[in-house]
């Protein structure tokens, strides 16, 4: 049951983009089709469950107990981007058709914040107020936390798609148009707020 | 380029998040209040700096192959240094700030201006762009928050002249935040394009 | 016509004097509901109906002329529908400048910055009626006990069947009876289920909207709270209640099948209402905010192009 | 992967590894010169609010972690100088809030009266929720001086003592789980307090 409401509450009510604003630059820019939207999606899921795993598995057994979590910051981005590129090189190895689908989305994930940013959250207070932190427990909240992030960015994708077709007024062209769509968006999913 | 259009082209030609379009994270979510936006630009603005400085200077040691984690431990050293700073000294703001202050490390702001200027340029030369770039992002933090702060929480800087009962709450809200960077990004591009239509006005008019 | 309505992609209808027909008929169907409001709220119904109406009208005719530098295209009527649909879904007692700034998001947010009519993909009033929500949530959930006209309305405040369900409130709850006749508190346009219903046969009537979406959506929030309500009849409403309670007869018959911003084939338009009605239990029943008409509406507007994606016609040849 | 223009992999190897040895260095300087201060204002906060939650005390603070429901509650008993409980600052927490959780600190004297109540984390909606603030509203004042055995920690709605902040019951529903966890936790300790 606490993992249905883990679910619910990340990917409705704390969406990572339209709540917590990570990962802001790739649903402005990898938004204006469905399909590469749920590339997207598929790259970040993966490797945000992997990225987590592996952070949250070293601020627990290497960062806390040598008591250096003052380099955080900076083992994260360094794990996250060897894993992105590791994930790349063994993808285009084992599995050429996955890697022809997710190929042009995996080097961007390196700098898109929501990686990090959801690594670094988790290790901040725990998920499960009786489990303490708990890899297992951050690992699947990155996974929710990923599927929301699909979500947002395809019904983003399907509303830029259809705005493609209709005459925008010259000055909203293109980003201001999509924030005030997101903005929109933004308001409607103010509905789930404290559904879990 | 004159050394004074680097250090100005990005307070609005090249603002890097109103007309670049980086650093929108930050730019959305800090910006509840103007004395958040304005410790969020400082601390960016400082890593800038700083990366830019560092990595200039160490253009011709880092190998081009391997320059790109090169420059994310720099940025990352500078990042944490900003964070641990903060915590110690202003742990008020640390804490509004939170998780993104650790995520300026993924600013693309920094590592573009690190890709862009600094490796190509010299050290005096990626001061000035650093600076201009940091202050252009604090400018429009500074922007946005404002006017988020002044409808939606009635207050300047902490400085409360409107009555509660007239805020528009949802300005200091998650969609506030999407709806005022989306018009005031519509506002910047309708005036660019309208000092570039007299322009080329003037120049028809001189041909 | 009723052809020309299912199957045209936007913008739907080319001559002006299509959308005109259809902007007045709505207007017509909702004045029997606002005849009942006017009864039971008052005065205050009227002013901010007409400041409502005038204000949508006059920001989008300012914004076309100075801003886009276009033909005003104000006499189709669309701003008219959007003004006094907002205004049906408020407080009678909301200040009136909540009602300007709600007429500046409707026309200046949700609706011209996309282009104008047809180009929206959300519709205006419920974006407006949210955006109020969350900006102003004392104000707007506030709600003056009705009291026939001979009453003084605005002088006492008190929940709606669904606000005394989630609160917990310790008032009694309404009858059946009143809250088919719209004795209830809650939006001055939302309160008559009857006055709302002849509205929308009128408009299916003469073909302005079809049944596909009302009927989902009444069905769907009936089913599942029905579900619930068999569950455990302690915690959770009788389904007549939550059909008949808050805005949804409003939304379904009315913002929902708004032709701009839902589905154009009547599959699409099924699942547009299932999911409406499914969103609106949910945030109803374990939300935070007591309703969840007009949250659903907006989210299963952004779904919209998926669904016609989905459910658009299949091509042979490829 | 190597190529032949590339320069050695030894080269690459030694640059990145020097650079990040001395970013290492640089930042573990700063960390020793940041340890104190950051140690400080912590210690600070935590003081600052124990001192506010138990007015005019002063004696000794014995710190226990209490598992109360399977969660580890950090209680500072106040101990006078006779070596009588006087009460006690409870870390309390609550996952009902509108942004999930927030974590408060509450004193009780050792009857379990709840002497003051201080906010230590909370990201509650600006304008709504915050009002939970002391310097915002006065809806937390409202639990001083009240014994939550006869006060009760519900709001008036649910049939309880406590008045909502308008508009913002969820958070005063929190407000409140919070208290009561604090104060069922005090109550363990109470009886597990040997003079």
């Amino acid at each position: 049951m606490e993992y249905i409401l883990m679910i619910i509450g990340a990917v409705l009510v704390n969406n990572i983009i339209l709540v917590q604003f990570l990962g802001i630059c790739p649903f402005l820019g990898v938004s204006s089709k469905v399909n590469t939207a749920l590339g997207m999606g598929a790259a970040v899921t993966f490797v945000m469950a992997l990225a987590t795993l592996v952070t949250s598995s070293l601020q627990k057994y290497v960062l806390v107990p040598l008591n250096i979590t003052f380099l955080q910051t900076i083992v994260f981005i360094l794990v996250i981007a060897s894993l992105v590129q590791m994930v790349e090189i063994m993808l285009k190895k084992m599995s050429p058709s996955l890697y022809r689908a997710l190929g042009v989305y995996l080097p961007l994930i390196t700098t898109n914040c929501a990686v990090l940013g959801i690594a670094i959250k988790v290790t901040e207070q725990p998920l499960i107020a009786a489990h303490g932190f708990s890899i297992l427990d951050s690992t699947f909240y990155s996974v929710a936390i990923a599927i929301g992030f699909t979500l947002a960015i395809v019904i983003f994708a399907g509303l830029r798609e259809q705005m493609e077709l209709v005459d925008i007024p010259k000055g909203m062209k293109g980003v201001p148009i999509a924030l005030i769509t997101a903005g929109i968006l933004a308001m409607a999913f103010m509905g789930f707020s404290n559904l879990v | 380029m004159s050394k004074v259009k680097i250090l100005t082209k990005g307070f609005f030609k090249e603002n890097p998040s109103l007309i670049l379009v980086l650093g929108m994270c930050p730019t959305l979510a800090v910006t509840t209040s103007v004395n958040n936006a304005i410790g969020m630009g400082a601390a960016t603005t400082f890593v800038l700096l700083m990366s830019n400085i560092i990595i200039s200077l160490l253009k011709n040691v880092i190998p081009d192959k391997v320059r790109i984690p090169c420059y994310i431990v720099i940025i990352a050293t500078f990042v944490s240094m900003v964070d641990l700073i903060i915590k110690g000294f202003l742990p008020a703001l640390s804490e509004s700030l939170g998780v993104f202050i650790p995520l300026i490390v993924v600013n693309c702001i920094v590592l573009g201006r690190a890709e862009a200027f600094a490796n190509k340029n010299s050290v005096f030369d990626s001061i000035l762009d650093g600076l201009g770039m940091g202050i252009g992002f604090t400018i429009s933090l500074i922007l946005v928050a404002a006017v988020r702060e002044i409808l939606g929480a009635g207050s300047f800087m902490g400085w409360q002249f409107i009555p509660s009962q007239y805020n528009i709450l949802i300005f200091v809200l998650a969609p506030g935040a999407f709806l005022v960077l989306g018009f005031i990004m519509a506002l910047m591009r309708h005036i660019i394009n309208r000092v570039e239509d007299k322009r080329k006005d003037k120049m028809c008019a001189a041909k | 016509m009723n052809r020309l309505l299912n199957v045209s992609g936007s913008p739907h209808v080319h001559s002006d004097d299509s959308v005109q027909k259809i902007m007045w008929s709505v207007v017509i169907a909702l004045i029997p509901a606002f005849v009942v409001s006017v009864f039971y709220f008052g005065l205050p119904v009227i002013i901010l109906t007409l400041v409502s109406v005038g204000c949508c009208v006059l920001f989008e005719y300012l914004i076309q002329r100075f801003l886009m530098k276009v033909k005003p295209t104000v006499s189709d009527g669309s701003a008219v529908v959007t003004g006094v649909l907002l205004a049906f879904n408020v407080p009678s007692n909301l200040p009136i400048w909540m009602m300007v700034v709600g007429a500046i998001v409707a026309i200046g947010i949700a609706k011209m910055p996309f282009g104008g009519l047809g180009h929206n993909p959300f519709n205006p009033a419920l974006v407006a009626r949210v955006f109020l929500l969350i900006a102003f949530p004392v104000a707007m959930t506030s709600w003056p006990v009705p009291v026939p006209v001979w009453g003084f309305a605005d002088a006492v405040t008190g929940p709606t069947p669904l606000g005394i369900l989630k609160e917990g409130a310790n008032v009694e709850m309404p009858t059946y009876m009143n809250m088919l006749l719209g004795q209830m508190g809650g939006s001055f346009g939302e309160v008559s289920a009857i006055a709302l219903i002849i509205g929308a046969i009128f408009l299916m009537i003469r073909k302005v909207i079809s049944w596909h979406i009302p009927v989902s959506f009444i069905l769907t929030v009936f089913v599942f709270a029905g579900i619930f309500w068999l569950i455990d009849p302690n915690q959770y409403a009788n389904p007549f209640f939550h059909v008949l309670a808050g805005g949804l007869v409003l939304g379904a018959c009315f913002m929902a099948t708004d032709m701009v911003t839902s589905p154009v084939t009547p599959l699409g338009m099924l699942v547009f209402g299932c999911g409406c009605g499914l969103f609106t239990i949910i945030i109803r029943m374990f939300g935070a905010y007591p309703e969840g008409v007009s949250f659903s509406i907006l989210i299963m507007n952004a779904f919209v192009p998926l669904i016609n994606r989905m459910c658009k016609p299949r091509t042979f040849a490829k | 992967m190597a190529q032949k223009k590339e320069p050695s992999l030894i080269i690459l190897v030694v640059v990145l590894t020097s650079i990040a040895l001395v970013a290492g260095l640089a930042l573990t300087g700063v960390y020793a010169l940041t340890k104190g201060p950051i140690e400080l204002s912590q210690k600070q906060k935590k003081e600052k609010a124990l001192s506010d939650v138990l007015p005019g005390f002063d004696g000794t603070i014995v710190d226990t972690v209490v598992n109360f429901e399977g969660d580890d509650i950090l209680v500072h008993k106040a101990v006078d100088k006779n070596g009588k409980l006087f009460g006690a600052g409870v870390e309390t927490f609550t996952m009902k809030a509108f942004s999930g959780r927030f974590d408060l600190m509450v004193g009780f004297d050792n009857e379990g009266v709840i002497l003051n109540t201080e906010v230590i984390k909370a990201s509650e909606t600006p304008g709504l929720g915050d009002k939970i603030n002391k310097n915002k509203s006065d809806f937390a004042k409202q639990f001083n001086n009240n014994d939550p055995a006869e006060y009760k920690l519900q709001v008036t709605k649910d049939g309880g003592d406590v008045d909502a902040i308008t508009a913002a019951t969820i958070s005063s529903r929190a407000y409140c789980d919070a208290v009561q966890r604090a104060y069922n936790v005090f109550m363990k300790v109470k009886e597990d307090y040997h003079e």
